[in-house]
């Protein structure tokens, strides 16, 4: 009867939820992650599709049309080459969600992992792991770029490597410390008593306590590394005319203020793009982080 | 909460604008009444006289340093420290009678031993100055060049302190325009001996031109102020000349535009030229420049070096006309010869490539003939490289070509564009590890043998390594002539070598543009195809 | 004339997910020197009750009712207003007391700003007092170690520490919420002596939050028990520990273990606490209640007086008994 | 305390030399010669430059003589401002160099901080207003988008079409030249100090000390100035630090977008004209600084919380 009873008890009782769906429902709660996430999905979908329909070509100059005022033919203007601007900043789109998505996920890897580590081993290995961390910072990243370049010859992927190379260095350090105040707290000490390895540890418990930070540190890496591609591209590693990027399209705009729509519309664009995935981070940290 | 925020924080932000506001009055439309201030485009490396090379040092080495002749406004050559000379019968040996009244800034007397110290400093290699060769034609210079000799046994000697005499190896017709270039400028010995290196900080710095050196910032700005010594000081109408460093158009469009600047240097970017002529009028001044634009072949990769069908195919099928008026759109002039048409007065205008005058659908017509005699088709495509370094200008120019080529052979030819920066793209040039490379050269001196050198076999500067006996024969020959007609016929003769051999693809001759404000009087760009400008020339209106 | 009165206290908060209600329709009183015991599992709405009294509640909550504390209403009332009274005639120890002190000021500076604020006394003649009431609450050699930080006492002493903070002006109430919970035993007994020792010496009311029903029986002179944010019974040490009438009471008192008769299997309460956001109709405790009857679970529930103060929230009928 | 300090060194010291190793390796791999211009030298030319500036010894060699003049305080000669000493060039005695950078940074960090935290004060006190909001959108906003966006858009707005301030340029470090890049600087700053000091107080305000310090009658005044400030401020302070060595780079940044005459300048034409002393003078300089930054926060969080003191 006992049994019975606690049975019914159980099943009235309002249904506990998952920490996945409570994760699930504040974010759903929050609309302006939300409504940051639509309007990423769009960008996304517009740089995919819109070089493809559109009857202008991104590479295609055409000397007599260039630089005119946005008009109902080309919805942002043309550049210096007569090359219509809305087409190019969305194949430009294109490779700047390649860089933010490949970089930051090269970046979260080695980054959480190698801080995770450096922190949760402690001791010698530990000031080891991150003094090798203060010597890759010292490196000037101009002549790495130079040095990648002529040993490998230039492509797009070489240039991930090398912002990656010097982005992750900052998510080390940020994710050690984490793991250093984690580190003490009563369910780690609990795992290790119950003998579970430590690999185990920091993968199942560590990280999972970590992705609060490491999101939101995630998004304050991404526009760095935007930049940096355009930085590469002077050197010639990396974009390739006539292909392009925002990071380019920026840096060619702020060169002639004039043609005032060659800066406005690709700064409008990476700056939604950064400000939606900074909402939508947001969202996701409180989300993950229930405090 | 509202009122504390308003007490605390709006009143802070206002007061920031107003200040900004009021201070914006006196930048527009005042500008000081006894300075130039001049970009220079970037900061100079040294401004040792001896060891300048770049456009930027020189334009401040016009200012501070002075030598035996000028130039006046034209390029024409008018006497300076040398009121007057004469060269001997056999062409060999030049005597400079220097005025009397010459003083360095510090006062002492400028003679001809200063002149013979300031040559010997420059052929020496220990001073290692990039522009030690082009003394070479006077007695044992190349020998002191390859160390093989001391620098005292070079062939100039001071008769007199008014009386400098130059003996050359052999006779060279553009030896007198040599004298225009800053390093044969005079620099003072006694200065230079007491300071060593450090001799060209401001406060040491002893100069002979029209203004001394009196401040200097890196990367901030260097400050000239009148030499009350100079022999023609009471022409001088400017006091004070400041040199501003700016490394990117995008800083000195808009400073001039604000009132900051009152001369702007070298190229304005592509996109802004057509705004800025219709903003500024005839205040922009877009001056022919004696300098090439052209691509290297690189002789020496199979795929050109002995197909000169394809060489002559590449060359032909860019539409020069297009290039210049609908590309570049700043005055720039097609160019289908080894030299400008301009050099020597124009001397050698009519000797360019034959098919230049024929209309644009027959030369493509006879391009895709050479193309597919050279052996390329469909089937059998070329795919090449062109590479430049990272530029504004390198890569219009090269998305253009490229689209040219496109549109002449359609989809039997792929190029891909490949930027690099600049010490790789230089040194990868110069060791040759390139298909197609863009190259370009700004003549030191209005004489044709500035870029007869370009396709000489032993010169630095023939970066396609291109290589042709006969070239290099005729050219010898031509130097050594000395009855001038003969001289042009020769020098004629073996610029056609290198034309029919299409080792580059000429494009355009430069142009260079600068902005000027209406207030600065009685300087006249238009016809100063070398850039030689000097601050002397110019005055400042209310 | 009673020092506290209780009037039908309600304490609700608004959260994203809908209004908790943490107090419901709460009232009683305290007498001049009386020490009022609170008890009830957690979650059952004490500590927000005497939170609400000294006005230290969450932003998002909302309060009603009335508290009158010596004839001042104090439901409504400005923050300057309630200062004059907290501190003061009016005062509070917590149950952390790790936490509970700043971490980054000195004890002396901790205390003496009380005497300076609501006394007006001077630097030293308010380090004397702190010194004083610290020998009081037994701290020793207070004189040297007023100086010191407060993580360099041990949990007991600063829990000392905040006894002797809050008599510094000789308050009329002093609030106790849970201040022994925290504490291991024997630190517990020391604390619960110095309550007592402040009871006699000082004639001063108290009232005293706990689930231990060990520390209500040491040291209260009536208690009050709540349930689900509910006041179910309230009445003196000997009604209750003897005479519980309340089925909850009851079923409380029976779950504590006692030492001299074996017992194999603990009795508990069966089944949870209601969820204060759908709190049931009628009886709160009707879920867990064994005399559970319908006319508990929809109609409103009797308040049956009994005398010297007593009263019950149940629909029982005596008679069963 | 004097232990840990000796500990810090003699960790810097290792760090330090594997930083001057790699980058001296690094440099002198790239290819490019620092001497190569469009000009064609002759190799006599050539011989000379290299002999004079000890390139042509075996490359271990010039890294010991490197370390030699390193240990003397000297950075070496400069290759391309010919004679230049690059101590000169970083540390000249006049306004230029590192002197800019610094001066922009210190006077961001003048700006940066206390706005920071009075805004971000403000924003915990009143939690979801609209000055709450406005904190926390601009913290995202401006974490968000570089200066090298923003730069070049105050720019346009404020030098090209209002005319209020000139475009660029270092003038003579006048209010008017330096006003936009320090704005440019702090708002990139300002917002993420905001946003800690919010999130900090919010945390003190609902900690149990405060809650004892109201229960103690306190004024609000006293609250936040007595009790709240120091516990705020702890977080805040330990950014500062490793802020600071950000706000330095966000200052040779925003020097490309103003050209002015700072360190932003010496290392792209240090990197391009292939200075290697430039480079690594620049280099070796900025680990210094962090490695010091890092070092002084921790002696600041030493003073500051007693609980370390022990």
């Amino acid at each position: 009867m006992i049994v019975g009873k606690k049975i019914s008890a159980v099943i009235n009782a309002p249904k506990a939820k998952g920490f996945w769906q409570n994760a699930y429902r504040r974010f759903w709660h929050n609309k302006f992650a939300m409504a940051s996430l639509l309007l990423i999905l769009i960008l996304a979908l517009l740089c995919v599709f819109v070089p493809m329909f559109s009857q202008f070509s991104y590479y295609k100059p055409d000397f007599t049309g260039s630089l005119q005022s946005p008009n109902l033919v080309h919805f942002f203007g043309t550049d210096g080459l007569g090359r219509d601007l809305f087409v190019r900043s969305f194949i430009g789109g294109r490779i700047t969600f390649e860089i933010a998505f490949a970089a930051t996920v090269v970046v979260l890897i080695i980054g959480v992992l190698y801080g995770s580590i450096a922190g949760f081993l402690g001791g010698r290995i530990d000031s080891l792991m991150m003094r090798f961390v203060d010597v890759l910072y010292g490196v000037p990243f101009l002549f790495f770029s130079i040095l990648l370049l002529t040993l490998f010859g230039q492509s797009l992927m070489l240039s991930f490597v090398a912002i990656a190379a010097i982005s992750w260095l900052d998510m080390a350090r940020v994710v050690r410390g984490q793991t250093l105040s984690l580190k003490h707290k009563e369910f780690v000490e609990a795992a290790t008593v119950c003998g579970v390895s430590k690999w185990k540890i920091i993968t199942r418990h560590i990280i999972p306590n970590l992705m609060g930070v490491v999101v939101v540190y995630a998004a304050l890496v991404v526009p760095n590394m935007i930049v940096l591609s355009a930085v590469l591209s002077f050197f010639g590693l990396g974009v390739m005319e006539p292909m392009t990027s925002w990071g380019l399209l920026i840096s060619d705009g702020s060169q002639n203020m004039d043609s005032w729509w060659l800066l406005l519309f690709p700064a409008i664009l990476m700056t939604s793009t950064l400000l939606a995935f900074a909402f939508v981070v947001n969202g996701l940290r409180d989300a993950l982080d229930p405090r | 909460m509202y009122s504390k925020l308003q007490k605390l924080i709006l009143p802070l932000v206002l007061g920031m604008l107003v200040v900004t506001a009021c201070s914006n009055k006196d930048s527009q439309n005042n500008h000081p009444l006894n300075m130039l201030r001049q970009d220079v485009g970037s900061e100079p490396p040294t401004l040792d006289l001896t060891k300048v090379e770049d456009t930027s040092s020189s334009r401040i080495m016009n200012d501070l340093f002075a030598g035996l002749l000028d130039y006046d406004q034209e390029n024409n050559i008018i006497p300076g420290m040398a009121s007057s000379w004469e060269l001997s019968p056999d062409g060999k040996t030049y005597t400079f009678h220097l005025r009397h009244d010459l003083k360095f800034s510090d006062g002492s007397a400028i003679t001809a031993k200063d002149f013979v110290y300031s040559w010997r400093r420059l052929v020496a290699p220990k001073t290692a100055s990039p522009y030690d060769s082009y003394l070479a034609s006077i007695v044992n210079a190349k020998q002191i060049i390859q160390n093989k000799a001391s620098p005292k046994t070079l062939g100039v000697e001071a008769k007199d302190s008014y009386t400098f005499v130059v003996n050359l190896e052999q006779p060279n017709a553009s030896f007198l325009k040599l004298l225009l270039l800053n390093v044969t400028y005079v620099i003072s010995q006694k200065n230079i001996e007491k300071y060593g290196s450090s001799w060209t900080e401001p406060a040491n710095m002893v100069t002979s031109g029209p203004y001394q050196l009196k401040e200097h910032v890196v990367n901030g700005y260097i400050l000239a102020v009148k030499n009350p010594y100079y022999y023609d000081e009471s022409n001088v109408s400017i006091e004070q000349v400041k040199y501003l460093p700016y490394e990117d158009k995008n800083t000195t469009i808009p400073s001039y535009k604000s009132g900051g600047l009152d001369i702007s240097f070298q190229a304005i970017p592509v996109d802004q030229y057509a705004e800025l002529k219709k903003q500024f009028g005839n205040q922009l001044h877009t001056v022919t420049q004696e300098a090439l634009y052209y691509y290297d072949f690189n002789m020496k990769n199979p795929v050109f070096a002995n197909n000169i069908k394809l060489r002559q195919a590449l060359s032909m099928a860019v539409d020069r006309e297009v290039l210049t008026r609908d590309v570049l759109k700043q005055g720039q002039k097609p160019l289908y010869s080894m030299s400008t048409a301009t050099v020597d007065n124009g001397v050698y205008a009519g000797l360019q490539y034959d098919w230049a005058s024929l209309p644009r659908d027959e030369q493509v017509r006879r391009a895709q003939l050479l193309y597919h005699a050279a052996g390329y088709s469909k089937s059998h495509p070329l795919e090449i490289s062109l590479s430049y370094n990272t530029n504004d200008l390198h890569k219009r120019v090269a998305l253009a070509v490229s689209a040219m080529w496109q549109d002449v052979f359609g989809d039997e030819i792929k190029v891909k564009l490949q930027n690099q920066e600049w010490k790789t793209f230089i040194q990868s040039r110069h060791k040759g590890n390139y298909e197609i490379a863009r190259d370009g050269w700004v003549a030191d001196y209005n004489g044709i043998t500035s870029y007869t050198m370009l396709y000489a076999h032993n010169s630095g500067q023939n970066n396609s390594h291109y290589y042709n006996p006969k070239y290099d024969a005729l050219l010898q020959q031509a130097i050594l002539e000395i009855d001038p007609n003969k001289q042009v016929e020769l020098f004629k003769q073996a610029l056609t070598v290198p034309l029919n051999d299409y080792p580059t693809i000429p494009l355009f001759q430069y142009t260079y543009q600068q902005l000027v404000k209406p207030y600065i009087k009685n300087y006249y760009p238009d016809k100063n195809y070398l850039e030689h400008m000097q601050s002397k020339w110019m005055s400042i209106a209310k | 004339m009673p020092i506290l009165e209780v009037k039908n206290l309600n304490v609700s908060f608004k959260t994203i997910d809908g209004i908790v209600k943490a107090v419901n329709d709460v009232s009683f009183t305290v007498e001049q020197g009386e020490v009022l015991g609170i008890v009830g599992e957690s979650g059952s709405g004490k500590s927000q009750t005497v939170l609400g009294i000294m006005g230290l509640l969450a932003s998002n909550s909302i309060v009603s009712g009335s508290i009158k504390f010596l004839g001042q209403e104090l439901i409504g009332v400005s923050t300057a207003a309630l200062n004059k009274v907290r501190g003061n005639k009016l005062s509070i120890i917590f149950q952390d007391p790790m936490t509970s002190l700043n971490p980054y000021l000195t004890i002396k500076s901790q205390m003496t700003e009380v005497l300076t604020l609501h006394k007006g006394m001077s630097k030293r003649d308010a380090l004397a007092e702190s010194i004083r009431l610290l020998d009081f609450v037994r701290i020793p050699e207070a004189k040297e170690r007023v100086g010191l930080y407060p993580h360099e006492f041990s949990g007991g002493m600063r829990q000392r520490v905040m006894i002797a903070m809050a008599l510094l002006c000789r308050p009329e109430l002093l609030i106790a919420d849970e201040p022994t919970t925290a504490l291991d035993v024997t630190v517990q007994a020391q604390i619960l002596q110095i309550l007592r020792d402040l009871q006699t010496e000082f004639k001063m009311s108290v009232v005293i939050i706990t689930h231990d029903m060990g520390v209500v029986a040491n040291i209260c002179d009536r208690v009050n028990v709540m349930y689900a944010g509910r006041l179910l019974e309230s009445g003196s040490i000997d009604n209750i520990f003897f005479d519980a009438k309340h089925p909850y009471t009851q079923a409380l008192l029976n779950s504590i273990p006692s030492l001299d008769h074996q017992v194999e299997k603990l009795i508990t309460i069966p089944g949870e606490p209601p969820n204060l956001m759908s709190l049931p109709q009628g009886c709160v405790f009707q879920g867990r209640c064994e005399k559970v009857h319908n006319d508990c679970c929809n109609g409103d529930i009797m308040v049956q007086e009994f005398a010297d103060k007593r009263f019950m929230k149940c629909n029982l009928a005596l008679g069963q008994g | 305390m004097i232990k840990f300090i000796i500990k810090r060194m003699l960790i810097a010291i290792p760090t330090m030399l594997t930083i001057i190793f790699l980058v001296f390796l690094l440099v002198h791999a790239t290819p490019g010669n620092p001497f190569q211009g469009e000009r064609a030298l002759s190799p006599e030319v050539i011989k000379q430059l290299l002999h004079q500036y000890r390139l042509d010894l075996p490359l271990w060699k010039q890294f010991i003589l490197y370390v030699n003049d390193l240990l003397h305080g000297d950075f070496g000669l400069s290759y391309k401002f010919l004679g230049q000493s690059i101590n000169a060039l970083i540390f000249p005695d006049y306004v230029g160099g590192f002197w800019v950078t610094l001066r922009l940074a210190v006077y961001a960090m003048i700006f940066t901080v206390p706005l920071g935290i009075v805004f971000g004060c403000y924003a915990g006190l009143y939690r979801n207003s609209w000055f709450d909001r406005l904190v926390v959108t601009c913290n995202m906003f401006f974490s968000a988008v570089p200066t090298i966006v923003t730069g070049p858009l105050f720019v346009f707005i404020l030098a090209v079409l209002l005319h209020v301030l000139p475009a660029s340029g270092w003038g003579d470090g006048d209010f008017k030249h330096i006003f936009l890049p320090v704005f440019v600087l702090t708002l990139a700053y300002a917002p993420t100090v905001a946003f800690v000091t919010r999130g900090s107080i919010i945390d003190v305000l609902n900690s149990n000390f405060i809650r004892t310090a109201r229960a103690k009658g306190l004024p609000t005044k006293s609250i936040i100035f007595k009790h709240a400030i120091k516990p705020t401020l702890i977080p805040v302070v330990s950014l500062l630090g490793p802020m600071f060595a950000g706000v330095l780079v966000g200052a040779i940044v925003t020097e490309q977008v103003f050209a002015l005459p700072g360190l932003g300048i010496l290392t792209t034409n240090g990197a391009t004209n292939r200075d290697y002393n430039l480079v690594l003078g620049i280099t070796i300089f900025g680990s210094f600084l962090t490695i010091v930054f890092n070092f002084m926060v921790d002696i600041l969080y030493f003073f500051l919380d007693p609980k370390i003191k022990q």
